[in-house]
C-alpha cells in the first residue's frame, strides 16, 4: 500500500516522539519557517563549533515546530543526521535531500549519505507533500547561512 | 457508516453527474475520484465547455469596438452574459454587473477605487478614508476580504477594526454599536464562512452599516454558487463573487455594485474601453461598468459564465440549496458520530452553508488530506485562506469537505468511511 | 488588383486556416468572412481549445493549494505553462512570468506596484517617485500604456513627459538626454506601435533608460504574437501582453520582470495564495510569482496559453514574422496605390510591424469600416486606444488592417478591392 | 443592396451638406459629446423661446461636428425637425428617435413623428453605429435639460 510507504514506520516514530526537540542554549543562529499553505511553522536554532580542521562543525540543532508528521518527521530526522557533523557536509546532505524530494520520484536518494532520511523518498511522489519535508531543512539551510557570516 | 438520507433526486443523480466528465476519472491507482473540494473551485458542466466554444469557433471577436458583424456579435454575446448574471443575482440593471478577473480582484477593485478618491471633491469624496475613519472586517473573513483592508488602511490611514469570533462559531455581535459607528466607512463581510459555513446576519449588520452612513461590501463568493441571491433586497452596496466557484470559467469575477455608488467611484484598473477622451496629459472616464473594465474583458469566460447561470438557473436554486444542505447535514452528522473528530463550525445546519471543516484528534489535517487522497476522497487542507479564524481557534489548519451539484450521499459516506480508515491507519501503526 | 507576391506556404495556406474554425464562416449575407482584425484579439485554433478542454474534462481543481491528485495535476499543468512562456518569450527563469488577467492589468500592476512602493524603505524605495521625479512615455502609446502612468503620477506628484512624433511616423528622437534624465524614474514605450506599425528603438532607449537608473517597462502585447522575443536579452525590466492577442484566450497577460526586482516590488493585488502569513493586523507577503498572483489565477486560459506557444514555436516565429511582413507589404503596396487612399504609418515595411492603419480621403473612417464590413473584409476602425497619436496627426480616427498566421494574401486583396469599392459606392452616390 | 439602405440619398445629402451646421448665437444651452470608441464628437447650441402656451419652444440649433456621415447625417436632420418645435416636442421625438434606433429593427420609426429621421432606420440593425446616430440627438437633450433648468 502507498501509504504505508509514504508514511514509513522511521517516519512515524520521528513524528510522535521528535528528537532533538524543545529549543536550546546556547545557539548562534535562530531562524523560523513557515509554510504558507497550510500554516505548518519551524523555529529551529544551530550552535556551531570551529572544528580540528579550521571549518565550521554542527554543534547541536534543536527546534520547535508545529506541523503535519512529514514535516515533523523531518525536522527530526534531519537533526539526527546533521549534528556533529561539518558545516560543509551537512550542506551537502542537505543538497542531496533536496534533491531527492523534488526529482518526482526519480531519485531514491544516496542512502550512504542520507541515511534514515531516504524514507522521504516517497514524499517526492506528492508535489504538495514536499514543502513539508522541506520545511526543516530550510529553517537549518538559512540558519547555517547565518552561522558562517556570524563566524567570520 | 449508517448514513441514509433523502436527496433532492435530480442534484447528484447520474443525469447530473453525466453533466461533468471529470467525474467519471479515477484517482490514486483506479479509485473513482470523489470530489468533495467544489467550494474551492467547482468542475464545469460539458454545456458550458460547449457555450464557451460554440462562441469562440463562431462568434469571436473584439468586443465593444469593432465596425464588423462579429465584433457586433461578439458585443452582443458580451453584454447577454451581463444581463443574465445580473438576474441571477438580482441587480437593479445589467450596467451594475461588472466582469473583473476574479472575486479577489472584484475585492481589490473596490478597495483601491476607495483609495483612489483620497483627495477628491464631490461625489467620490464620500468613498475616501484616512486617519480617524475606520475599516470593520471580521475574523472569519478570507484572506481576499482582509488584506486588501490591511493595505487600503496602510496607504490611507484608516483604522481597521473587526468583530470576533465565538466558541460556537459565531459572529460576536455582543457589542455591534460599539464596532459600527459614525467613523465606520466600510463594512466589508461574508456573505458565508468558506471554513466554518457560518451565515453572519448580513442583512442587520448591513442596516446598522447605512445607519451611521458606511458602505457594506459583501464577499458573496460562497453564497452565490449554493442559493438564490438578491443582492437589491439584500441592501449591499457591493459584492463580489467568482465564475469558477458556480459551474463557470476560472479567469472571471463579478463586481455588482449599485448603480448610483457606481457613478460617483474613481476608477480602479485604467487604458483602454474605459475612457470618455485621452489626452497626453490628462483622461476622463466612462460611465459604469465600461468605466471599470479597462482593457480586453474576460469575453470568452463571460459567455461560459452566462451559460454556468443558465445551467444552474435550469436545476432550480432551491434545489441546489436543498441539495447542499442535505449534503452538509449527513457530513455534519457523519463526522462527528465518529470519535475524536470534531466540527469546525456549527454542528448543525441552523444558519449555516455547505462547508464543512473538520479535525481529526491527533492526526494533522494534512495527513488527514493525504490518506484520504489515498481513497480517492479529494479535500482541502490547510487554513483555506482564512488563517486569522484557525488561529482564533488554536488551531493552524483544518480538513474541509465542500459540495457541488454533483455531489452525492454516497460520496459523504465515502468521506466519513475514509477519516474513520485514516483514524485507523494511524491508529495502528 | 494586381497583388502577387511569395508568402511563406504553411502560413495562411489551407492546413493552417483549417485549425482556425471561425475563418469558415460567411458574414452580411453569404460573404466569406475576411479576417482582418487580428490585432485587436486573434483567433484561437482548435488545439488550443482542445487543451483547455482537455485540461477541464480531465485534470481541473485548484491549484497550489490542493491536497489531493487532481490538485497536483492542475498545479503541474499551470506550472508548466508558465515555464512554457518564460521560453517562448526568453526570461531567465519561469518565476520571472506572472500571469495576470491581461496586458492592461500587468500595466497597472506596474504603476500601481510603484505606488505602492511610496513610504517604502530598503530596496522597495527605488520604485517609488514623487514631485521632481519623472515617468516617460511616448505620444504612441495605446492607452493601456498611458493612462495608468497618468493615474500614477496623479497619486504620487511625479511629472509625465512624452517623446512626440515625426513627421514620417517615428519616435521624435532628436532630443533623447533631454527627455531621459537623472530625474526619470520610469520609461515606459510599446514595442511596436498597434496603429502605425512603427517599430521604437527599444534597445537604445533601454540602454538610455538603464544609464540614468530608470527601469524601463515594455508594452509588448503588438510585438509578441509577431515575432520572436527575447525579453533577458533586450534588457528591459518589465514586459507585458495579452493571451488573446496571441492565438491564447482572453481573460490571461502576462507580465514578465526580471526576478531580482520583482523580489523587492511591493505587492499589487492582495488576497489568497500570495500571502506568507496574515494575522488580522497585518500580513506579509511570498516571493514572486505567486506574491503577484492573489487568488484563484486563469489556471485554464494559462494551459490554453500554453497550448497557443506551442503551436506558434511549431509554426516558427522566424515564418510568423516573415508572413506577417509580407503581407504588410502587399497591403501597404495595395492600398497606398489607390487615389486617395494614404497610410497612417511608415509606407515601407522598414523597422515596421503588421498594423496597416489607412485613411480615405473624403470618407470618414467608420464608413469605410462598414463597407468593408458589408463586403465580409473585418478591419477595426476608431482612434484604437491611441487618442493622442491620432490627434498628433490631425484626424480622430483611421481604418486598421492587421494579420495573423491564417491570413493570406488574398484576403489582403480583397481588402484593397474592399477599400476601392467603397470609394466607388460614396464617389457614386 | 444593403448599404443603399443605410447610406440612403437623404442621408448622404445631410452628411455632405449639413443643415444649420456652423455655431450660432445667441443660444441658452451649449453641451459636447464624444464617442469615445471612434472620437466623434458634436458641439451643440440651443436656443429657446417662450412659446404662447407658456412652455418652452426650440428657436434655434446650431452644431459644429466631427464624425462619420450617419452622426453627420443625424445631427442635421434633427436640427431640421426640432426646429420651431416645442421642445416637449422636440423631446417626443427624441425618445421615439431613440427608440426605433435601439430597436434592432423592430420598430420601423413613425414616419408622421419622426420625418426624414426614418430614413436611419437601417441604422439599427448595425449596432455600432447606434452611438453615431445618436451622438447629436444625445447632445440635444443634454442641451435641452440644460435650457429648462435655465428658463426657470
Ligand atoms: C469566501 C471567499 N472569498 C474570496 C475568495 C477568493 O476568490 P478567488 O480566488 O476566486 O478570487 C474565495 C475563494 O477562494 C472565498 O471562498
Ligand atoms: C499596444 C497595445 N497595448 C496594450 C493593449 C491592451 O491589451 P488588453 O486589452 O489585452 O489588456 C493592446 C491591445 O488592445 C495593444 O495593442
Amino acid at each position: 500500500m502507498r501509504m504505508d510507504d509514504l508514511y514509513a514506520e522511521i517516519i512515524l516514530d520521528h513524528s510522535r516522539a521528535p528528537h532533538h526537540a524543545g529549543l536550546r542554549e546556547p545557539f548562534d543562529a535562530q531562524t523560523h519557517q513557515v509554510n504558507p499553505t497550510c500554516g505548518d511553522e519551524v523555529t529551529l536554532r544551530l550552535a556551531v563549533q570551529r572544528g580540528e580542521d579550521g571549518g565550521l562543525a554542527v554543534q547541536d540543532v534543536s527546534f520547535d515546530a508545529l506541523g503535519c508528521s512529514i514535516s515533523q518527521a523531518s525536522v527530526s530526522v534531519m537533526t539526527d543526521l546533521v549534528i556533529g557533523e561539518s558545516l560543509a557536509h551537512a550542506q551537502k546532505m542537505l543538497a542531496a535531500f533536496e534533491a531527492m524530494i523534488t526529482s518526482k520520484g526519480a531519485d531514491p536518494g544516496d542512502e550512504n549519505l542520507l541515511g534514515d532520511a531516504v524514507a522521504f523518498a516517497g514524499v517526492a511522489q506528492y508535489p504538495n507533500r514536499v514543502k513539508c519535508a522541506l520545511l526543516g531543512w530550510k529553517a537549518f539551510k538559512l540558519a547555517a547561512a547565518q552561522a558562517e557570516v556570524g563566524a567570520t | 457508516m449508517a448514513v441514509v438520507a433523502h436527496v433532492s433526486p435530480e442534484l447528484g443523480s447520474h443525469r447530473v453527474r453525466a453533466d461533468f466528465p471529470v467525474l467519471e476519472r479515477t484517482v490514486r491507482g483506479g479509485k473513482p475520484l470523489v470530489y468533495l473540494d467544489s467550494g474551492a473551485t467547482s468542475q464545469r458542466p460539458t454545456c458550458v465547455l460547449d457555450a464557451e466554444q460554440e462562441f469562440i469557433t463562431d462568434h469571436y471577436a473584439a468586443v465593444k469596438r469593432g465596425a464588423h458583424q462579429l465584433a457586433d456579435e461578439a458585443t452582443e454575446y458580451y453584454e447577454g452574459a451581463r444581463a443574465k448574471v445580473a438576474t441571477f443575482v438580482g441587480a437593479r440593471q445589467p450596467e451594475e454587473i461588472i466582469f473583473t478577473a476574479g472575486a479577489t480582484a472584484s475585492l481589490n477593485l473596490v478597495a483601491y477605487a476607495f483609495g483612489n478618491a483620497t483627495g477628491a471633491t464631490g461625489d467620490a469624496a464620500r468613498f475616501a478614508g484616512g486617519p480617524g475613519d475606520e475599516i470593520v472586517v471580521t475574523e472569519m473573513e478570507h484572506h481576499a476580504n482582509l488584506v486588501p483592508w490591511q493595505e487600503l488602511c496602510r496607504r490611507t490611514g484608516a483604522t481597521l477594526k473587526w468583530f470576533g469570533l465565538t466558541d460556537d462559531f459565531r459572529l460576536d455581535l455582543s457589542d455591534v454599536s460599539g464596532m459600527i459607528t459614525p467613523r465606520t466607512k466600510v463594512l466589508a463581510l461574508t456573505g458565508e464562512s468558506n471554513v466554518l459555513g457560518t451565515l453572519p446576519p448580513v442583512a442587520d449588520l448591513t442596516a446598522a452599516a447605512h445607519r451611521v452612513g458606511a458602505l457594506v461590501v459583501l464577499d458573496a463568493c460562497q453564497s452565490v454558487p449554493h442559493r438564490a441571491n438578491d443582492f437589491a433586497a439584500l441592501d449591499v452596496d457591493f459584492a463580489a463573487f467568482s465564475g469558477h466557484k458556480m459551474l463557470g470559467p476560472t479567469g472571471i469575477g463579478v463586481l455588482c455594485g449599485e448603480y448610483a455608488l457606481l457613478e460617483t467611484l474613481p476608477p480602479f484598473l485604467t487604458g483602454g474601453s474605459m475612457i470618455e477622451v485621452v489626452y497626453m496629459d490628462h483622461s476622463t472616464y466612462l460611465p459604469p461598468p465600461a468605466r471599470f473594465e479597462a482593457g480586453t474583458p474576460p469575453v470568452t469566460q463571460a459567455v461560459a459564465l452566462g451559460a454556468a447561470v443558465d445551467y444552474l438557473t435550469d436545476l432550480g436554486m432551491d434545489h441546489v440549496e436543498a441539495h447542499a444542505m442535505e449534503l452538509t447535514g449527513l457530513a455534519l452528522q457523519g463526522l462527528s458520530a465518529l470519535p475524536g473528530v470534531s466540527i469546525l463550525g456549527p454542528a448543525t445546519t441552523d444558519a449555516r452553508g455547505p462547508a464543512v471543516a473538520f479535525l481529526v484528534d491527533g492526526i494533522h489535517p494534512h495527513d488527514v488530506g493525504q490518506l484520504l487522497d489515498d481513497a480517492g476522497v479529494a479535500v482541502r487542507v490547510g487554513h483555506h485562506c482564512a488563517w486569522p479564524l484557525h488561529r482564533r481557534y488554536g488551531v493552524s489548519a483544518s480538513s474541509r469537505a465542500t459540495f457541488g451539484v454533483y455531489s452525492t450521499a454516497d460520496e459523504v459516506a465515502a468521506l466519513v468511511d475514509a477519516v474513520a480508515g485514516a483514524q485507523k491507519f494511524f491508529a495502528g501503526r
